[in-house]
């Protein structure tokens, strides 16, 4: 099965053969390195851009603007926070130009901790994008989502933020890419993957000539933007997640299961909009809910999500509704144990869903 | 040098934007609308660079980043008055905004004129997105920017100037830097080193003009040979052009009269230039301006009359449902 | 009795003399203007820097890591959204150097609408601020608390926002700054307030010889930071709010009251820490709790106070708790009819109290 | 010219940067640690950097905002070794971070070296803060600040220019960007239309000097002769080093290590200067080489054994209590 950054590859280069794409641009995008995640390696359309956070969007928006069909990358959305009043004016291009101008862009980043990355390449942006209006979000958990959630991204005409697990992008799925369900592993890193080499001019050296075979049969599978998905049914918790955090609750379900705790877990996938049909539903149902992110909890995502829940659902709340998120603190310590005490583990996962499916009044 | 008939439709087109200036300031005066900003002293240059543009809707037509003192620019290529006018009123009919934004934050897609942003000197940084697609489009398209002076103090600015040099990428790109030695209160030369904004373009390896601004004839001979350059030989070019304030920053700052006198009036300078070439007549000048003065009055009833936005439209074009019609 | 305006240039001119301010910089902010709304007219250690508001961010930074106190202001909160990248730096500046270095300067900008100011002069800030760890928040709706802040403000050693509502700068308080209480309005304009001109050159003349006359008597009048105040006592609501819609809510609460409904209505302060303890006794008694502000819906600050609110007092909520924030758009119209569409009216106040206090399960 | 003592000076302090970056690099693919980045290729410039400058914790003292590839420049100004390696072992003992940042993310307050942010550029800007600071206090002290060349394109880097060049505040800033010709992947060619950094410098009217940073004599030189004129005349000057990047990028970058000969090794380069001009011999540098190897395994087992920062110490040093004690 593919990997992430496969599945984004993937994904774009259909954009660039029967989307439109013009531009996938933004720092070490282009050759000879493809993005420092690969996840841009052997497209056709794209190239290295000066460090330079403010230009790259700026520049993203007027290619907008001019009708054509950008793909933006900020290298880490830790150097994104530089960006967010262009990031505001581009959700408010086409309300303010009364309906004249849409910003037709897609600005991809990777976000979260999980690679020992320290202050600043284990930020959450998904929390602040989310108060920018006029923009939707998307945040995959699994490469299949990531390539249907990437083609949506790319015929929406309005200006999406891909946001991606940074933690997740070598992570293989389990589920198939629609079209290319006979392309074994190696067979698909044979054509896709860029030639490593030992120094960076011998990589230079060997992807000047060297060409992706891109596999056929790939389709516009979609993943709508604004469409949850639901792991796994249960009927004693509801917990929404969203990232790497879904695989980390995934597994603390089985063991939850165990303990004789059935669990409905909801991946979002879509942070604006969101799934509030699925969620309520859901809520209502288990009259219990727990949001899981590693965003700092002050004006969290998961808050909007808890505001609603408690709005719409409050007659059948059975205890308290719960946010799980990472610790009130300016950074993530390198070291491990300050990373592990910084960001939800498997065991706080654990104790919070117990807190909220045991609590009696 | 210009011809006559180039010489009067500048000036008449001067003559008109003046009057319009002069109407939007007595509307945020008077209960017809809100905060003003604008051009008055900008004429002379502004208009040269609006008759010498290419306004329309396609990558072979030029693309308009402004700053918000443009609206000479936009009457020379042949704004309908009305349309500010309504602006300033917040009708729905704003063509330009339907009623939401500022005066002087023009919009007109047909035109390739992108949204006004009132965030200073972004639109150095967005012009390079469109000027890429017009240097990968060939032809002659150009992308004009306009800024103030203090504004290129942001970074934006030398970014835009970055972009603009990319090796092999080198955009079609008209810098224009109107230089009135003001950011609101704060003098140009108690916050810049350098006494030309032009020096820093040199340092990206620019061409950079510097002009005055109230200057018709000089602002149009520099604007179209930077022109020429930048269509044909797709290259950014920057002019800085001295320029007047003669209303100061705007209806909320303190103070904004300047004295009489304390500044060059563009319009009348070049009016008095061509009564002395013979072109115009005194009385001809006046009973131009008066004529406009009262179409501009009559505009704005016009628009009083016109319907307001509904509360709820705030909900409307927050997305676009259908991708927009490709340039 | 005195404006926001000069309560905030007294508090900083108690600085300068007393509290060791050494720069009062921004655009605009020295002479001849003294800042667009007149904060800081008349101080001795005030001056305009260049357009930049990452310039200017930064440079605070850099003589807070120098020993020096510096008060900056960005001229508009709606143009402090490239620097939230500097902002965080400064927030992370004593948690990464492990204590080493404290980022000691405080930063102002006005927020809000109301002044007719259409897309880019009504923005809010408080919800992207607060969720930016290591900053203490603060945000007066009336001059005296805006001296007690802004004093509190210069003796934290942190970096501190000190938001303004600018709908109510002008706004005269009715509590005496203690330490003035015999000063006149007229005699207080004549000591410090700027002589006005017809035109700039006409100001700038005027005032490079004038100098303010500053009141002797001032104190270190402190409102401590973290401490909400109760405006109303009430037992069938709890309205928290804060900046300009604290005396819209006070007005409603005197038509709710006159309807049977009393409100228990509290003007948070301070934003970051908040009183959590008068939030959570209130809302226990009156099981009801309406939070109300201007910014956008999602991921607002109001509902990381309803998340907590709910946490803490789930048994004790008679009704599902409600935010009533701005309209989930991308501006705000310059239209007295959209921007009135946008943000909270006194109507809305009043039809959300209601709600709230009526709902019955 | 440099006398025998300074040179030998300069050679054994480029010696133990040398040994600490490969120290560091080899904990970076152990367990030892996890990502490094440095300046191997770099110890020739940035030593006589270190040896030139006056660290100290007053306005007489210079200040430093570093770049993250200054540990030659740490090593020259007096640091230990030790405390580098704890930062790479992230151990609580790390004095910089106490275990929070990466390695090269030096902070030292005794010194002036602020805290090394991730964050390319910002650094630029937030210098002229102290550098105003030392301004109005008068004296000798400066403020130094090094950065890359990719990073250069960021909008700090002429806002730093700007605002070091306010007039009448002209700021006693030295710019140092050592232009090792890439960012990451990305060739400095392929994204600067001007072949030298310092062109842009001099576009704000700041005195420029271009250097071979592999050069000790050269760098030595400029760098001296660029503090005095910063130093006495209180204003700013920008060196561009070009320098070596002997490891790659950093240890996570697709192939990091450069081709045996491909760059200039400067430790090499200045060993075999000394060598011909008999200052040293052959077999003493490799003992002395040998020493400091053996110094850097010895250090990184006393790391290994000194304690990890607590979990709950995330929540240490959020909010300072007490004012920070005055320059
Ligand atoms: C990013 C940003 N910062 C601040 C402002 C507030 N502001 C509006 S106009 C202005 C001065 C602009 O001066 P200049 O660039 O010289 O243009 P001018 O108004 O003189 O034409 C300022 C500070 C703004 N609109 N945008
Ligand atoms: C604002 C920001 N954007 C992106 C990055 C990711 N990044 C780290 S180093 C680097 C390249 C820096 O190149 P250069 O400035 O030449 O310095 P060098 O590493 O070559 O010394 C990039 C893009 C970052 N750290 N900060
Ligand atoms: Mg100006
Ligand atoms: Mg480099």
């Amino acid at each position: 099965m593919l990997t992430m950054a496969q599945a984004i590859r993937l994904a774009l280069h259909y954009g660039e053969e029967h989307l439109g794409v013009t531009d996938i641009f933004g720092e070490d995008v282009g050759p000879p390195l493809g993005g420092v995640f690969t996840a841009t390696q052997g497209l056709r359309t794209a190239w290295n851009s000066p460090l330079d956070e403010r230009g790259i969007i700026a520049h993203a928006l007027g290619l907008a603007l001019a009708g054509q069909k950008p793909v933006c990358e900020i290298q880490f959305c830790d150097y994104i926070f530089n960006t967010i009043d262009l990031l505001k004016l581009a959700g408010n291009t086409h309300w303010t130009s009364a309906g004249q101008y849409n910003a037709n862009m897609v600005c991809m980043t990777v976000v979260g901790a999980g690679i020992h990355g320290s202050v600043y390449h284990s930020h959450s942006f998904e929390s602040i994008m989310a108060h920018i209006p006029g923009w939707k979000i998307v945040l995959p958990s699994r490469p299949i989502d990531a390539y249907g959630l990437m083609i949506s991204a790319l015929k929406d005409p309005n200006p999406v933020m891909f946001l991606y697990p940074k933690a997740l992008i070598r992570t293989r799925g389990t589920e198939p890419l629609p079209g290319l369900e006979g392309l074994s592993e190696s067979d698909l890193k044979k054509r896709i993957d860029a030639p490593a080499g030992r120094t960076l001019n011998e990589v230079a050296k060997l992807r000047e000539t060297w060409q992706p075979q891109w596999p056929s049969g790939l389709t516009d599978y979609q993943v709508p933007i604004g469409q949850a998905r639901r792991v796994r049914s249960g009927d004693d918790l509801t917990i929404i997640s969203y990232a790497r955090h879904v695989p980390l609750a995934e597994l603390a379900c089985r063991e939850l299961a165990a303990e004789g705790i059935s669990v409905d877990l909801i991946d979002l996938r879509s942070l604006y909009p969101w799934d509030r049909e699925l969620v309520f539903e859901s809520v209502s149902r288990t009259g219990r809910a727990l949001v899981i992110n590693e965003d700092t909890p002050v004006c969290n995502f998961g808050e909007h999500i808890l505001r609603e829940i408690t709005e719409h659902c409050f007659y059948q709340l059975q205890a308290p509704p719960r946010l799980l998120a990472g610790a009130d603190v300016p950074g993530i310590g390198l070291n491990p144990r300050l990373e592990n005490a910084s960001v939800p583990q498997q065991s706080d996962i654990l104790n919070a869903a117990r807190t909220v499916a045991q609590t009696v009044a | 040098m210009l011809d006559s008939d180039t010489k009067l439709r500048i000036l008449r087109s001067m003559i008109t934007a003046r009057a319009l200036e002069e109407r939007l300031i007595m509307m945020s005066k008077s209960a017809d609308g809100f905060f003003w900003i604008g051009g008055p002293g900008e004429e002379a240059f502004n208009t040269c660079l609006g008759v010498l543009a290419r306004p329309g809707a396609t990558l072979d037509h030029d693309f308009f980043h402004f700053h918000y003192r443009n609206s000479a620019t936009m009457v020379a290529m042949g704004m309908d008055p009305l349309d500010a006018i309504r602006q300033m009123a917040v009708r729905v009919t704003d063509p330009f905004t339907g009623g939401r934004n500022f005066c002087g934050h023009y919009c007109r897609r047909q035109w390739n004129v992108v949204p006004v942003t009132s965030t200073i000197q972004t639109q150095s940084a967005v012009a390079t997105g469109t000027a890429r697609a017009q240097k990968r489009h060939g032809g002659t398209g150009i992308t004009i920017t306009t800024s103030g002076d203090a504004g290129t103090a942001e970074g934006d600015f030398t970014i835009g100037l970055n972009w603009s040099t990319q090796p092999g990428w080198e955009l079609p790109i008209l810098y224009i830097v109107t230089n009135n030695k003001y950011g609101i209160s704060t003098r140009y030369s108690e916050v810049h080193g350098h006494s030309r904004v032009a020096d820093i373009a040199a340092g990206f390896g620019i061409e950079s003009h510097v002009v005055d601004g109230n200057d018709v004839s000089a602002s149009y001979e520099v604007i179209a040979s930077a022109m020429q350059v930048v269509r044909n030989e797709r290259r950014p070019v920057l002019i800085e052009a001295f320029v007047s304030r003669l209303h100061g920053h705007s209806s909320s700052s303190g103070g904004n009269r300047v004295p009489e006198g304390a500044e060059v009036d563009p319009l009348s300078r070049y009016a008095e230039q061509l009564l002395g070439e013979g072109l115009i007549e005194s009385a001809q000048f006046d009973s131009w301006l008066d004529q406009e003065r009262q179409r501009m009055g009559d505009f704005l009833q016009q628009a009083k009359n016109e319907p307001h936005p509904a509360p709820e439209s705030i909900y409307d074009h927050i997305f676009a449902t259908t991708e927009p019609s490709k340039c």
